[in-house]
């Protein structure tokens, strides 16, 4: 009946960018003509090899993998191989060599970069502030163990560890989520007491926004403006135009379109590059530019249906 | 006597309802299976078949655990944190050697065992917080251990993910393990300690059964195959994982109850125990197979559960019913 | 005369609230048969629960060959060669009969466990009392009686000096006891010394050699059984004199309370029909396994019924929850008080008010000190041993526990009391308060079926005697009618040799 | 009572210890975590913050402490709490409709989404009581299957996204101080005294321990088991609905994916509180205050800037550490 059939193992559902990367993947190749299964592992590694396993059984003509993370699954490229079945990863990477084999690409983000720029960011501020680089931060992390925790950690120590009265004071394990998020503000809050810290470093909106609210709620207002996160949602970015968050990284979480051109590409006998990055965007609330910036983004969302009103 | 003979004494010719009775849990299998070759082409293929067989390998081991510590009417929800601390400590120390990898990795889960069964015996902690204390203990040190998973690079992990027919190194393992498994538990006498412990705790007490040391060793042993889990974990995956498994503390003990084991304790059969966990991954399979969308795979997946527990139930009151009075129900 | 197997020496041991035993002294010989008696809660349980290492004394030693020891393990009594059928059951029920009885000495070489072997011992064992059931059956499915048999094989198995049995018989018929008794005297002759604790006087006048009677958890008396009697070691339990013979006037009245017609409950019971007076005592006969239990239980609301009416003052009724026929102004007193009687967890105030808690709901919740005024008032009435309203039901002796079962029907006024064995297992004075009970509430017009498999309490207490046998009413006599004899052979009517009914 | 065999106590020590043993056990810890973290745990901002954070995990205790009496449990509550936080989020606001990706929930208002939730949520604790007393499924399964469940309902009533603009109703409700305490903390001690007066008070309180205890026994005393058992198991419910309205107006946000860690963090209160796992045992009390260690040893650790990595096996060791001297005190 279709041209073919594609199947994609989702890592999680366990956030907004998760369900968009899902959806927009299923619309693309639908779209195409092509028919489209999936499957969710709930953030468990064993079962998105399984999942892999049973997805390839079904002798797909296309895999794509979303992967919770790099390590464990090590064997999908040789399983892809196995069912002689073209292998697309997309978001984060796995071992191997995209452009050998079944896998023709790796269409990913680059964590470390993001990192590196909110650590940027925050070196500027904190030397407009001090008129030198120096001051003490907190971090709110994602799940420990992560791969884009990891990563980013990288990111951010690498800056940092350039300027030595630069320091981070306090970190809290929030898990991605807003509830945690604001329970690890809180608790933080309490250790550091006004005049301690400078800022808090989230590792995305969602937390951020938690933390917020616990701000608010501790009447922690000097902490306004000094907080950074990443994946630019839309309440994200409606933050950085209340001039409470004062920089976030957008992480698209749309790799459909891209993956679906570069299989095409690849099937039509065309050279792809073996990895591919998506474009990535900073928001930042210095210039009016920027806040411009910011209210399109915003507009460009809504018009995908993500964000509201 | 006249009136109400039980089923079990009337004649010795084959009667259908004790059999499907004392083989429910296979039955539930087979019919399953046959659901699955009826509805996908492709589920009773032999990649399918071996794809099946070497995921349940995980989860059957750490069924195999989990059962023996639910036979002594405990659970044990550590079983998934020492399987990923297993994991990352194998990985570790893979470099070193692949053996001396694997001593240490189930030393580390007969350590955490130990760890909860002395807690339980010498510290009387109910056996579900003692071992939800120790599922906090053991993600800790496995995130201590590593931060990260760890890719084992090694060539023979590599070669042992290989499979032949529906024949995989991870199946093996889990097999020879069950298998041995249950004839120790069924022929030995620390089997049926821990048949009389789970019964009546008491009782086994006072015929002079040493309970506290039955109690511990199962949790010891529960730990070390946890960690021959982890092991076969890092086979399937050629890495350690800290933060792997989480959630299968309650799949293994729904495994364990779909293959009909009594979930306080006192009655149970491995086999039967593997027959659940076979169950329990078959739908998964199945789901897969049949491209059920996953925002209702959860929500199948419950009603199958709810259902083959269900019919076990029901058909265990119905043999049963007679003799209910019988039953002294002292409540200690 | 032979030298002590064991001395127990000044053993005290306190529950909360309780002073179980009171510096207690005893020496058993071998080759004798001692009787250890007392009423509910002086302690014999207790005191050779602490011979056998079950319980640990506070103080006190016991002496075995010389060596003296402040507490023994289990495994030490096992060792040691001490035996003891337990009064509460222990048995594990889902583990087969094989099993259980070589449960902790399982025979094995190298930690593992020959089945057919195991069962094939099992075997040899149960022919001792001609028992037939498969050894790999799983106890639960048994009834009482062979589960009492079951443990005394499980106490038999191992090689014993000292076997300790509590209430042995409670459970069982004639024809096992028999068996039993016959057993014991094989054992005096081979040497092995028994301790034999009972609430069933005649049976200790006709296996016993001595006797040592504890009251109140100290040491009351010791007597040689051919030299004394009944009366004098009711005497001595209780600490005074009492006639030992059961009596009662009869309080029937006109009119009829209860009416049962063609009650059928599918298996169970089948087509019994029977009048229950104002004031009247039904005794309810038959061999264990008649269906009187379940008669009850049916008539309660607690098992469906199949056919057949039930008339109150009258009026057909229907109850489908025991709390239906509760309303209807029943109430029930379980066979067995632990398991389906009290709930051991909670307080006397508690167990009392269950029934009738509505009673006690006032517009700011539930009204406890009116609560425990009611439950004082009832102990009191009923002289029920406590430290107080608020103690734990399961802490307090057989007796005792009893008293609270029927106290709370008292409390809630019920008006046909449905009794089933409701002095099995308790002492001489706990019973006769029972009977006087019994009396005090059907001279008030409370009409009353009691079940008893102890023919002459049936006979002293009832105004009739329905007797069941497989499941049929077999036959009404009236009080003078009614013999020992007469009614064994009603009782044995449906019952053919053959199929030998669960006796067998 | 005339009775000879009965002693007075008070030369006993042991009443003394199990009495006092336990507060002497927590007042410790308080003294300890105030050292450590150089007075700032004791500081009544960081006592309101605890009490705030228990505040969600707190009541969902209340809730499991009843169908623990009765000797069951419910693994679904955490589904529970999360759908009926989603009904609350996606029925009561207009802006939020717009942003479903499924259009399962009609916009009814704020007020009519509360009802709702609330009845959908004691509906389903309904439902798990009728499964398994009715058909004697353990509840573990049942409530198991049923968290599974609500998991798949909760993602295809919002397609997967998160509730991220409720009625304000629950923000307000999250942020307003009463004597500096937020209104969920009084939501929640008020639903724990509420509760424990209905245990101790309430026909239904006293039968609770009593079929707990003993089923069997109760039904024959005409205590309505059956009737008390899917009452609990239904109040279970609605109290996690309640935990779905507080967890709601802590963020303003909820996703089908939320709460994954409360269940066991739950489960851990409530067995440290010292209600049995059997049934029959146990008490409002106890729960709570096993809430407010567990909340308070999180605080502190997080004060003390430990290691994520470290936190769980330390509470690990902790909760080890206090049940066994706990159990060793009144012994
Ligand atoms: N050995 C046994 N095997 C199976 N069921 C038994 C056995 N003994 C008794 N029963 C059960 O007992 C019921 C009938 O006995 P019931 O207890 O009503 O009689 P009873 O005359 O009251 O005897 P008892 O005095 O022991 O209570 C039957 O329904 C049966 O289920
Ligand atoms: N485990 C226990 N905890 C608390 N009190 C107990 C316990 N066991 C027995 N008692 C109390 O100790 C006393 C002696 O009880 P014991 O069971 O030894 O009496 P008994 O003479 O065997 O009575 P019965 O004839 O009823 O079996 C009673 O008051 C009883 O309530
Ligand atoms: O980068 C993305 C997003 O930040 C999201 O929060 C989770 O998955 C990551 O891969
Ligand atoms: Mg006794
Ligand atoms: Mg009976």
């Amino acid at each position: 009946e279709g041209k073919g059939l594609v199947a994609f193992s989702q890592a999680d559902m366990a956030n907004e960018w998760r369900v968009m990367n899902t959806k927009e993947m299923e619309q693309a190749f639908k779209e195409a003509g092509y028919d489209f299964v999936w499957a969710n592992a709930n953030a468990d590694p064993a079962k998105q090899l399984a999942d892999i396993e049973d997805l390839l059984s079904r002798k797909p003509d296309l895999l794509v993998v979303a992967p919770i993370e790099f390590e464990p699954l090590a064997p999908v490229p040789r399983l892809a191989e196995e069912a002689d079945t073209d292998l697309i990863v997309v978001d984060r990477a796995l071992p191997g060599e995209p452009g050998t084999g079944k896998w023709i690409s790796l269409v990913t983000i680059d964590f470390v970069d993001t990192g590196v720029r909110v650590a940027e960011d925050a070196v500027e501020q904190l030397t407009e502030k001090y008129g030198e680089p120096k001051g003490k931060l907190l971090h709110v992390t994602g799940n420990t163990g992560a791969s884009p925790v990891i990563d980013e950690q990288t990111g951010l120590d690498q800056v940092f560890d350039q300027y030595e009265n630069i320091e981070i004071v306090g970190t809290c394990d929030g898990r991605y989520a807003r509830e945690t998020g604001r329970s690890c503000t809180e608790d933080l809050l309490q250790a550091f007491s006004k005049g301690d810290v400078d800022g808090i470093i989230f590792d995305n909106d969602d937390m951020m926004m938690g933390g917020l609210s616990a701000i608010s709620s501790q009447g922690r207002d000097e902490l306004r403006g000094w907080l950074w996160g990443k994946d630019g949602t839309v309440e994200g970015l409606q933050a950085v135009l209340d001039g409470d968050m004062t920089f976030t990284v957008q992480t698209p979480p749309f790799f459909g379109g891209k993956a679906l051109e570069v299989w095409e590409a690849a099937k039509a006998g065309n050279d792809v590059a073996p990895v591919q990055y998506v474009d990535k965007e900073s928001f930042d609330n210095d210039t009016d530019a920027q806040m411009k910036r910011v209210e399109e983004r915003i507009e460009e969302l809504k018009a995908l249906g993500v964000g509201c009103c | 006597m006249s009136m109400n003979p039980s089923p079990a004494m009337t004649g010795h010719g084959f009667n259908w309802r004790t059999f499907v009775g004392q083989n429910d849990a296979y039955l539930a299998l087979i019919v399953l299976i046959v659901i699955g070759g009826l509805i996908s082409p492709e589920f009773l293929t032999t990649l399918n078949l071996k794809n099946l067989l070497s995921q349940s390998a995980v989860l059957g081991i750490l069924a195999a655990a989990q059962f023996m510590v639910i036979l002594i009417a405990g659970f044990d929800l550590s079983v998934a944190a020492v399987m990923a601390l297993s994991s990352v400590v194998f990985a570790q120390f893979a470099p070193i050697g692949l053996a001396p990898a694997a001593v240490l990795a189930v030393l580390s889960g007969l350590g955490c065992g130990a760890i909860t069964g002395a807690f339980v015996t010498l510290g009387r902690v109910q056996p579900l917080i003692a071992t939800l204390a120790m599922l906090g203990i053991a993600r800790g040190f496995a995130f201590t251990v590593s931060e990260k998973s760890l890719l084992v690079d090694s060539p023979l992990v590599v070669a042992m993910s290989k499979s032949w027919g529906i024949i995989s190194v991870p199946m093996v393992i889990w097999l020879v393990i069950a298998a041995l498994l249950s004839v120790f538990l069924y022929r030995s006498r620390f089997g049926l300690h821990c048949l009389a412990i789970g019964g009546r705790e008491q009782t086994a007490a006072l015929a002079g059964v040493p309970v506290q040391r039955t109690k511990f060793l199962v949790y010891v042993a529960a730990g070390g195959l946890s960690a021959l889990a982890g092991i076969v974990l890092v086979i399937r995956t050629q890495s350690g994982v800290p933060h792997v498994g989480n959630g299968w503390e309650l799949a293994s003990i729904a495994a364990v109850v779909l293959g009909g084991t009594a979930l306080f304790g006192g009655e149970g059969q491995l086999p039967k125990a593997m027959a659940g966990v076979l169950i329990y991954q078959t739908i998964a399979n199945l789901m897969n197979q049949v491209g059920l969308n996953p925002y209702y795979q959860d929500i199948v997946r419950a009603i199958i559960i709810l259902a083959v527990v269900g019919v076990g139930i029901f058909r265990v009151r119905q043999s049963e019913r007679r003799v209910n009075r019988a039953e002294i129900g002292e409540t200690e | 005369m032979p030298d002590a197997v064991a001395t127990l020496r000044n053993i005290c041991k306190t529950y909360p609230g309780v002073k179980a035993l009171d510096n207690v002294s005893l020496a058993v010989r071998p080759g004798e048969v001692l009787c250890l008696l007392g009423e509910n809660g002086a302690g014999k349980s207790t005191l050779m629960r602490c011979l056998t290492g079950a319980e640990m004394p506070d103080s006190g030693e016991i002496v075995i060959d010389g060596t003296a020891y402040t507490a023994l393990s289990a495994t030490d009594g096992h060792a040691l060669g001490i035996g003891m059928i337990y009064q509460e059951s222990s048995l594990v029920p889902a583990m087969s009969v094989a099993e259980n009885i070589f449960l902790g000495h399982e025979p094995s070489s190298g930690g593992m466990v020959n089945r057919r072997d195991l069962e094939a011992r099992a075997v040899e064992l149960m022919q001792r009392f001609d028992l037939r059931f498969p050894p790999d059956l799983p106890v639960r499915k048994l009834g009482p009686a062979q589960q009492q048999l079951v443990q005394i094989l499980k106490a038999l198995s191992r090689d014993l000096r000292i076997l300790v049995m509590d209430e042995p018989t409670a459970a069982l018929t004639q024809r096992e006891i028999e068996h039993l008794f016959e057993l014991v005297r094989t054992f005096r002759k081979d040497g092995i010394a028994i301790i034999y604790i009972s609430h069933r006087l005649e049976e200790i006048l006709e296996i016993g050699d001595r006797a040592v009677i504890l009251r109140d958890g100290a040491f009351a008396a010791e007597r040689k059984i051919s030299e004394t009697t009944e009366a004098q070691l009711i005497a001595d339990m209780v600490g005074r004199n009492l006639d030992g013979k059961v009596s009662k006037k009869s309080h029937t009245g006109d009119k009829v309370v209860l009416s049962v017609e063609g009650l059928s409950s599918k298996g169970l019971f089948s087509d019994v029909s029977f009048d229950l007076r104002e004031g009247e005592v039904l005794g309810l006969s038959g061999l264990v396994g008649a269906g009187r239990s379940d008669l009850l239980s049916c008539l309660f609301g607690a098992t469906r019924r199949s056919a057949g009416t039930v008339r109150m003052d009258g009026a057909e009724i229907h109850p489908k929850s025991p709390r239906e026929a509760i309303a209807h102004g029943m109430g029930l007193v379980p066979e067995e008080r632990r398991a389906d009687g009290l709930v051991l967890d909670r307080s006397v105030a508690e167990n009392m008010a269950y029934p009738q808690l509505d009673r006690f709901v006032g517009p700011s919740g539930l009204r406890w000190s009116k609560l425990k005024a009611m439950s004082s008032q009832i102990s009191e009435r009923m002289r029920l041993r406590t430290p107080s309203q608020d103690q734990r039901v399961g802490l307090l002796s057989g007796g005792n526990q009893q008293k609270i079962v029927i106290g709370k029907w008292i409390a809630a006024g019920a008006r046909v009391l449905l009794l089933d064995e409701p002095t099995r297992g308790i002492d001489v004075n706990a019973k006769r308060e029972i009977y006087g009970l019994i009396e005090e509430l059907t001279a008030t017009g409370v009409s009353v079926i009691l079940v008893s498999s102890e023919l002459p309490e049936v006979l002293g207490l009832s105004d009739r005697i329905a007797v069941m046998s497989a499941g049929q009413m077999v036959a009404i006599l009236d009080r003078d009618e009614a013999t020992q004899i007469n009614i064994m052979e009603h009782a044995f009517s449906r019952v053919s040799a053959g199929n030998g009914g669960i006796a067998a | 009572m005339t009775d000879a065999t009965v002693t007075p106590s008070i030369m006993n020590p042991r009443p003394m210890l199990r009495k006092f043993g336990l507060p002497a056990l927590l007042l410790g810890f308080v003294l300890l975590a105030t050292l450590l973290s150089g007075g700032k745990f004791i500081q009544p901002d960081n006592l309101s913050v605890i009490l705030f954070q228990s505040s969600i995990v707190g009541v969902l205790v209340i809730g499991i402490t009843f169908v623990m009496l009765t000797g069951g449990i419910d693994l679904s509550i955490v589904g529970i709490m999360v759908l009926s936080a989603i009904l609350m989020g996606a029925a009561g606001s207009e802006r939020q409709q717009m942003m479903l990706l499924n259009d399962i929930v009609p916009y009814v208002g704020p007020f009519w989404a509360l009802v709702m939730a609330l009845v959908v949520a004691a509906l389903l604790g309904f439902l798990n009581g009728v499964i398994s007393i009715r058909f004697g499924i353990p509840s573990f399964i049942v409530t198991l299957a049923m968290g599974l469940m609500l998991a798949g309902v909760a993602l295809m009533v919002t397609g997967g996204s998160p509730i991220y603009y409720p009625p304000d109703f629950y923000e307000v409700f999250g942020e307003t101080r009463i004597f500096g305490i937020v209104a969920p903390v009084y939501a929640f001690l008020g639903l724990a005294v509420l509760c424990w007066w209905v245990l101790k008070s309430t026909r239904f309180g006293v039968s609770i321990y009593a079929l707990g205890g003993n089923p069997h026994a109760s039904q024959l005393s005409g205590i309505p088991v059956v009737r008390y058992q899917i009452l609990a198991f239904t109040i279970c419910g609605l109290v996690a609905g309640i935990a779905g309205g507080l967890f709601l107006s802590r963020t303003g946000f909820v996703a089908p994916s939320s709460g994954g860690d409360l269940l066991l963090g739950t489960i851990a209160a409530v067995v440290v509180g010292g209600v049995s796992l059997s049934g029959g045992k146990g008490s409002i009390v106890g729960a709570v205050v096993g809430v407010l260690f567990l909340s308070s040893l999180s605080n502190l650790m997080n004060i003390l800037l430990i290691s994520p990595h470290i936190q769980d096996a330390i509470s690990g060791f902790f909760i080890l550490g206090a049940i066994t001297l706990s159990n060793r005190l009144e012994s």
